[in-house]
């Protein structure tokens, strides 16, 4: 009954919202401030990848609540699960040798390639948020190699401090020097195509890359386990 | 369209989910099938045939002699940038409700919704 | 002033750093916490007192990163999201400081970030004017409030967290959704820059209206409509209730601000008729759903949901509803003041019911009157939340009705039918928790957070009357002499530790004013019917003022500040000058009686209250049919200009209820009955005389106006008749000496109804006359019975008998309070039937002539019933040593009874004023002529009262003499001189019997006696109560439910607003 | 060259169609967080399709990684299996 009901009603809203697309047309150019961004995307940036110079520069505002609600579900999470005297602590069985012999050398080239990811978000494809993630996964494979692995979670936090408070100090900085929050254009902003170049952003994904990392190691290892030492 | 399409068909798959399943996890995993759904929809609002990713590595999209990038030549950048947002809030958002769900089943030892009713009326 | 782009990164900052902070210890942590709370709060008080004293102009637009806005992100902080974001701070930090000082659990370091991070989020959410940053801080807002939602770990919060989360997953879809849509359609996600690409035309197109239907739905969902707002509900039962003050008071006006802008920036034009369904669907909904609720919390619950829906509903007006000038004005203020009051009040409540712990509200017994000073934060709160004046909600509720177009005036019922709803189930509670004979109960945790909410609350309420009268216009003497009522009030309440202090102070108040007022030239020189009745209280109010000296000690500290409330207010009322301050003063009365009347028994007082806000509030319907487009206010007499039937009617039914007319009158036995001693004479003698005067405004400005007004009239004699009729027949069965008094005074003011519904000059007479009258002698017999009661501890007239020999004077003075009542000349009874007789002769209603006799009639068999009762037969044995009634109170009953005694042989004494009084109303002459000093004539005879007096006391010596001869020959019967089935009683036996005097009279009259009236108003109750209780199963508690209304009213609206698919 | 790869996206909005059903569908609460886990894979694909390399990263790392793992972890602790 409450299928039919369901599906009865979800129809009636998705043929509503069909006639809606239908309306749009599907792989047309676009207009709107998105010209604005592609066309002088790199003049005012610097920065080759035109995703992340808006998510960092023109959007920048949005990624700070982005990693704000990423640090709101680590510190919710770990607020709900913290104190959980009934989570059962995974069995964790013996990996085996190839795994760990993997992971040994596998390890210290995900952190290196998801700091590669961060440091290159305004050139390539990625950044804060990837190679964060990136390195997660890599803290990730710890947990499934050896049994008794557990972070440290008060440099992890400590890490995600500090990096929060360079972002959120970044804006101010460029607040105060530049007359406008989180404003690119307090140090030079480079060449194009080049390392160093796009002004603030490389500094602003390394400081999320070094976040998204801790945060979501955290979380994982919130889940896994119940934390003693907390 | 057919990405339209199977969006919002993705959408609405995670909606059902929502709507009818018992179990607190399944209707989790309909709501992240949702976000994947509406993340696709955004993506596919900004593509433009025959347009490359925004990402200028090649002098050839600028414009002659400038650093200005020819817009003909490049698909939209703006839905992109917000999906990335929204997967990072999707995510937040799924790890929230799944740390809820491992709480109510240490409370009850059960993750169907039948034995969390007893707020009403 | 502020950056305030500077508060959102100093509060991620201080969140972003407690990750350190933590390790230091939770001291550091809370240090870091207060800290940014102090700075966020301070910095946004400079902005929003900038915007105060104007000395911020333009709203502030922050640019973030230096591109001007359709490229950048942007703030923009204007007037009311700033003054919002104040209230956010402060009922965050408030509630922050409850849930630390609560003394149940502590805090955690992270659930201070959290509230830090939900602050911030709705912080950003009413700053940001960007459609995406919008989203991204409503996620925020939700991810924190979800986090906190759970906070407490146990099956009831998670499970509210859960629910709370997939429907607020839902929602931020369809936000999403929108936002990005929205910059698919217009090429931006400004808000402004969209406003500016959109006009209205362009909703004719279909593509965006379903675009800004999803935005909005989202914000919907958020704002808890009906019907997906079971999650809500469920969060405000089963979260920490620190936390649910925070969203009730803060986050969701957050939404509330952002929906109504959104709306306003997308130019949507259908918000009116959104508003109108979903608002009021909400507000309707749960005002009922709410009397069966026995979960406090929940409770709260459905009161703040219906108040959401209230505020969508005016925001719709607001933004849609194409208000001109002055009523624009008018709801602005009407939602600015209903968001403050709810936000301060229903999070005051919150933490009460937090600290005293108990969650059904029958545990609530007596836990206002066992904690004074949590009864006065919980009896404020609950005040203002019910909209009482002059507490903010009622000045809020009076610009919103006043705001809504009159062709809106069913939405004016229906909000009207809500708030009278929602009074009956808060007094409800109130009546619960004021019982007298709970347990002693105590609160525990820190009472400070509601001592500042209530304080705020307290301001709020003279900002609101400030605002109120320099907006409308209205003359500056009602705000000015509603100043002075309270400050009065507020100065008898401070020397609250001795009463007789208070006795002293308000006694010289109420001389004072008096002696002022007839000094006053212009009162005295331009005497008309408002005077008469100013007089009329004022006397009264003295009166019975100092007969309540012996009493006093029994009363609590507000029973003489609410006294002087409830006089001054009849003051108000009397010198009203237009419909508005007439209402304003009138529920000052009311409220202010009711809480006097609660002081004695609860019950009563609960459906005096629910009666008198279904009175006032169908007068201020009527009102607002009278004001016209240009005239928000009306005023007496220029609303003969356009008056319908219904406007008379119903501000009629007002007076009605005051009056007690049938079948009005159920609250008015036991109100009168149970009412402290102290107060009922003023009850019956002068404030039901109010809606005598209310009733003359009326048929004097309003019925001529009107078609059929004889029709009306007449029915409204008829009223009148069979109310003093019955009312009448009412008494005799009564075995209470006050409920006897009290059906008494319903039933002669029913003659004083009839009196007015002729509406001739001799009509009016009549009444005026009746009114004094029955102030003088109705006044008597309460304060004599307050004496007896006082003495000897009960009202019950079986236990009463004999004790015309311990209380002489009490004695004589009733006696002439029964001479009077039963219309017997030479008193000043007889005078008004005399009048009233002739003024219906005169307009020849015979049958109403008829029933005004019999009713007169079936007056001497009750009037006998209390003498007999009373002071005669025999003195019951425990009664020995009882002592006259108290100094005082002889000394009121020997001036009243000579004031009787004057009047009746020199009418002319009250009618000199009446006439003049009448003459004012329009009238040549009062209807009769003085022939010589004593001898009044009408069309039908005359009548010397001098000469009936001489005639009526020299039979009464002559028989006085008889009596004294045949005397000697009486035995008198001892009280142990009585054989009984052969035994004689060793302690004194009573067979005086004063039980059931008329038992062999019930037969006859059964049918007219049995309480039809209010077996039908109980039955009406509990089929609406059984039928709410049935409906409110709707909120079944199931999750999937929940979601699947969520995508039910999300079609309905497509359908009702988008007609392109099917 | 371009029609091939038309159709092989056909085939994997199918696909994900299809996992999309499979995971609602299913009574075994592990299969379907992998395939809901799948869809944010094949999704990743998709993005590269629509020229989102950006997005495909974030896909595929947080949507198909982590969001994977924290479903696997929840359902190991709750004895996951539905009713």
């Amino acid at each position: 009954m409450r299928k039919i009901v369901a599906i009865f009603f979800l129809t009636i809203v998705g043929l509503y919202m069909l006639s809606l697309f239908a309306q749009i047309p599907f792989g047309k150019p676009y207009k709107g401030v998105s010209e604005h961004y592609v066309e002088r995307g790199i003049v005012e940036n610097r920065g080759s990848n035109l995703v992340t110079s808006i998510v960092v520069n023109y959007r920048g505002f949005d990624t700070l609540g982005e990693v704000t609600v990423l640090f709101l579900a680590a510190t919710g999470l770990s607020f709900l699960l913290f104190s959980c005297k009934c989570l059962r602590e995974f069995k964790r069985i013996r990996s085996s040798l190839v795994l760990r012999t993997a992971t040994d050398t596998l390890f210290p080239l995900i952190l290196l390639f998801g700091a590669y990811i961060f440091i290159h978000g305004h050139l390539t494809p990625g950044g804060g948020f990837q190679g964060g993630s990136v390195i997660a996964s890599g803290v990730m494979l710890l947990f499934l190699a050896y049994r008794s692995f557990h972070v440290n979670h008060k440099a992890l936090s400590t890490i995600e401090s500090l990096a929060g408070i360079t972002f959120a100090g970044i804006g101010l900085v460029g607040l105060i020097y530049a007359k406008s929050f989180l404003a690119n254009s307090v140090i030079s902003l480079g060449q194009w195509n080049k390392l160093f170049s796009a002004g603030l952003i490389p500094f602003i994904y390394i400081a999320v890359g070094f976040k998204v990392g801790a945060e979501l190691s955290g979380l994982i290892s919130d889940m896994i386990s119940t934390t003693k030492e907390d | 369209m057919v990405f339209f399409a199977a969006s919002l068909l993705l959408i609405f798959i995670g909606l059902y989910a929502a709507l009818v399943k018992r179990n607190l996890i399944k209707i989790i995993i309909g709501l992240s099938i949702m976000d994947t759904g509406v993340n696709m929809l955004i993506i596919s609002l900004g593509f433009v045939k025959g347009r490359t990713a925004p990402i200028i590595s090649l002098k050839d999209l600028f414009k002659k002699g400038s650093l200005l990038v020819d817009v003909s030549k490049v698909v939209d950048p703006l839905p992109q940038a917000l999906v990335l947002t929204a997967i990072v809030i999707g995510v937040a958002v799924t790890a929230m409700a799944l740390s809820v769900v491992i709480r109510m089943y240490s409370v009850k030892k059960s993750i169907e919704i039948d034995d969390f009713k007893e707020l009403k009326w | 002033m502020v950056n305030p782009v500077v508060i959102i990164a100093v509060t991620l900052i201080a969140a972003f750093s407690i990750g350190i902070f933590q390790f230091l210890g939770k001291k550091f942590v809370r240090g870091v916490f207060w800290l940014t709370i102090l700075f966020d709060f301070t910095a946004i008080l400079s902005i929003a007192y900038g915007f105060l004293t104007k000395v911020i102009k333009a709203p502030i637009m922050v640019k973030i990163g230096g591109f001007p806005p359709p490229i950048g992100i942007n703030l923009y902080v204007d007037q009311l999201s700033a003054y919002l974001g104040v209230v956010v701070f402060f009922i965050g930090a408030m509630a922050a400081y409850h849930w630390i000082n609560r003394g149940i659990d502590d805090p955690e370091p992270k659930a201070l970030v959290l509230m830090l991070l939900l602050l911030l989020g709705s912080t950003g959410m009413i700053f940001t004017q960007d459609f995406f940053n919008l989203f991204v801080f409503i996620e925020i807002t939700s991810i924190a409030s979800y986090g906190l939602v759970a906070s407490k770990l146990d099956g009831f919060s998670l499970e509210a967290a859960f629910k709370y989360i997939v429907v607020g997953s839902i929602s931020s879809t369809f936000v999403l959704l929108g936002a990005v849509l929205l910059y698919k359609f217009a090429g931006s996600l400004n808000m402004l820059d969209i406003s500016n690409h959109i006009n209205k035309s362009m909703y004719s197109g279909g593509m965006l209206i379903i675009i800004s239907i999803m935005f909005l739905f989202g914000l919907l969902i958020e704002l808890e409509v009906f019907p997906m707002n079971g999650w809500a509900l469920d969060i405000y039962q089963g979260a920490n209730p620190a936390v649910v003050a925070i969203l009730a008071g803060g986050i969701v006006k957050g939404f509330y601000l952002v929906f109504v802008r959104s709306a306003n920036y997308l130019k949507f034009p259908y918000l009116l008729k959104i508003g109108i369904i979903f608002g009021l669907a909400t507000y309707l909904v749960s005002q009922f759903f709410a009397w069966k609720q026995k979960d406090i919390r929940r409770l709260f619950g459905y009161s703040s949901v219906g108040q959401l829906g209230l505020l969508i509903l005016a925001g719709a007006f607001y933004i849609n509803g194409n208000l001109t000038g002055f009523a624009k004005k008018y709801m602005l203020f009407a939602i600015i003041f209903f968001v403050l009051n709810h936000s301060f009040s229903k999070s005051t409540l919150f933490f009460l019911a937090d600290l005293f712990g108990k969650r059904n509200i029958e545990e609530w017994k007596g836990a206002i009157s066992q904690n004074k000073f949590f009864g006065f934060l919980f009896s404020s709160s609950v005040l203002s939340m019910a909209g009482a004046p002059p507490f903010l909600g009622f000045w809020a509720k009076l610009f919103f009705i006043l705001a809504i177009p009159r062709q809106y005036f069913y939405i004016v019922v229906l909000v009207l039918i809500g708030a009278a709803a929602e009074i009956l189930y808060y007094f409800n509670l109130y009546r619960i928790a004021s019982e007298n004979d709970g347990e002693v109960l105590d609160y525990k945790g820190s009472i400070i957070p509601s001592l500042f909410n209530v304080l705020v609350l307290l301001g709020l309420a003279v900002l609101g009357a400030y605002k109120f009268f320099t907006i409308t216009g209205m003359e500056i003497q009602n705000a000015k002499f509603l100043a002075f009522i309270t400050v009065s009030a507020i100065a008898v309440l401070i020397i609250g530790i001795s009463r007789i202090a208070q006795w002293i102070l308000a006694l010289g108040m109420l001389i004072s004013f008096s002696y002022h007022l007839i000094r006053n030239q212009n009162f005295v020189s331009v005497f008309n019917i408002q005077s008469f009745f100013v007089i009329l209280v004022l006397v009264g109010a003295v009166i019975f003022l100092f007969a309540t000296y012996p009493l006093s000690k029994k009363y609590s500290a507000s029973f003489y500040p609410l006294f002087i409330f409830t006089v001054f207010s009849m003051v108000g009322i009397s010198v009203a000058s237009n419909w508005i301050s007439l209402f304003i003063f009138w529920e000052l009365m009311s409220w202010s009686s009711y809480l006097l009347i609660n002081q004695g028994s609860k019950k009563p007082a609960w459906i005096y209250l629910v009666m008198s806000a279904i009175g006032g509030y169908s007068m201020l319907a009527g009102i607002k049919l009278l004001s016209t487009g240009s005239n928000l206010i009306p005023v007496f007499k220029a609303s003969a200009i356009a008056a319908p039937v219904w406007a008379a009617i119903l501000i009629f039914t007002a007076f009605l209820v005051k009056m007690g007319t049938a079948p009005l009158h159920i609250w008015a036995r036991d109100a009168y009955g149970e009412s402290p001693d102290g107060f009922t004479p003023l009850l019956s003698g002068v404030l039901s005389k109010m809606g005598v005067f209310g009733a003359i405004l009326t048929i004097v400005y309003l019925i001529p106006h009107i078609s059929h007004s004889n029709i009306i009239l007449y029915g409204l004699a008829w009223f009148g008749a069979l109310t003093a009729l019955f009312m009448a027949l009412l008494a005799v069965f009564q075995e209470d000496v006050k409920k006897i008094l009290a059906y008494s005074s319903i039933s002669q003011v029913g003659y004083i109804l009839i009196g007015i519904a002729l509406a001739t000059s001799l009509g009016y007479s009549a009444a005026l006359y009746h009114t004094v009258n029955h102030l003088i002698f109705k006044g008597l017999l309460f304060v004599a019975a307050a004496g007896i009661i006082y003495r000897t501890g009960t009202s019950y007239l079986p236990e009463m008998g004999g004790l015309i020999r311990r209380m002489p004077f009490t004695f004589l003075a009733f006696l002439m309070g029964i001479i009077t009542l039963a219309g017997i000349p030479p008193l000043s009874g007889f005078a008004g039937k005399w009048l009233l007789y002739s003024a219906l002769l005169e307009k020849r209603w015979m049958f109403i002539l008829l029933i005004a006799m019999f009713a007169s009639i079936v007056a001497f068999m009750y009037c006998y019933k209390l003498l007999h009762a009373i002071f005669l037969g025999q003195l019951r044995d425990k009664y020995r040593d009882t002592k006259e009634v108290p100094l005082p109170i002889v000394i009121i009953e020997l001036i009243l009874a000579g004031l009787t005694m004057a009047v009746g042989m020199k009418p002319s004494l009250i009618l000199r004023f009446s006439d003049k009084a009448i003459k004012t109303l329009g009238f040549s002459n009062p209807g009769y002529a003085y022939e010589g000093a004593h001898r009044i004539v009408s069309k039908f005879g005359y009548w010397n009262a001098y000469f009936m007096a001489v005639f009526a006391i020299g039979s009464f010596i002559i028989a006085l003499v008889l009596f004294f001869l045949v005397k000697a020959k009486i035995r008198k019967v001892g009280q142990l001189d009585i054989g009984y089935a052969g035994e004689v009683p060793d302690s004194p036996e009573s067979v005086h019997f004063g039980y059931d005097l008329y038992a062999h009279m019930r037969r006859a009259v059964r049918v007219f006696i049995y309480p039809h009236v209010e077996n039908s108003y109980r039955r009406i109750y509990q089929g609406l109560m059984a039928f709410v209780d049935y409906t409110r199963r709707f909120y079944t508690g199931d999750l999937n439910t929940y979601a699947l209304w969520v995508i039910i009213t999300l079609s309905f609206i497509f359908y009702i607003l988008y007609k392109g698919v099917f | 060259m371009a029609e091939i790869l038309q159709y092989f996206m056909l085939f994997l909005i199918v696909l994900m169609l299809a996992l999309a059903l499979f995971a609602v569908k299913t009574k075994d609460l592990l299969s379907a967080v992998i395939a809901s886990g799948f869809i944010s894979l094949v999704a990743s694909i998709v993005y590269l399709y629509l020229q989102a390399p950006d997005v495909a990263m974030t896909e595929a790392a947080i949507g198909a990684g982590i969001t994977t793992l924290v479903f696997v972890i929840t359902v190991r602790k709750t004895k996951g299996k539905e009713k």
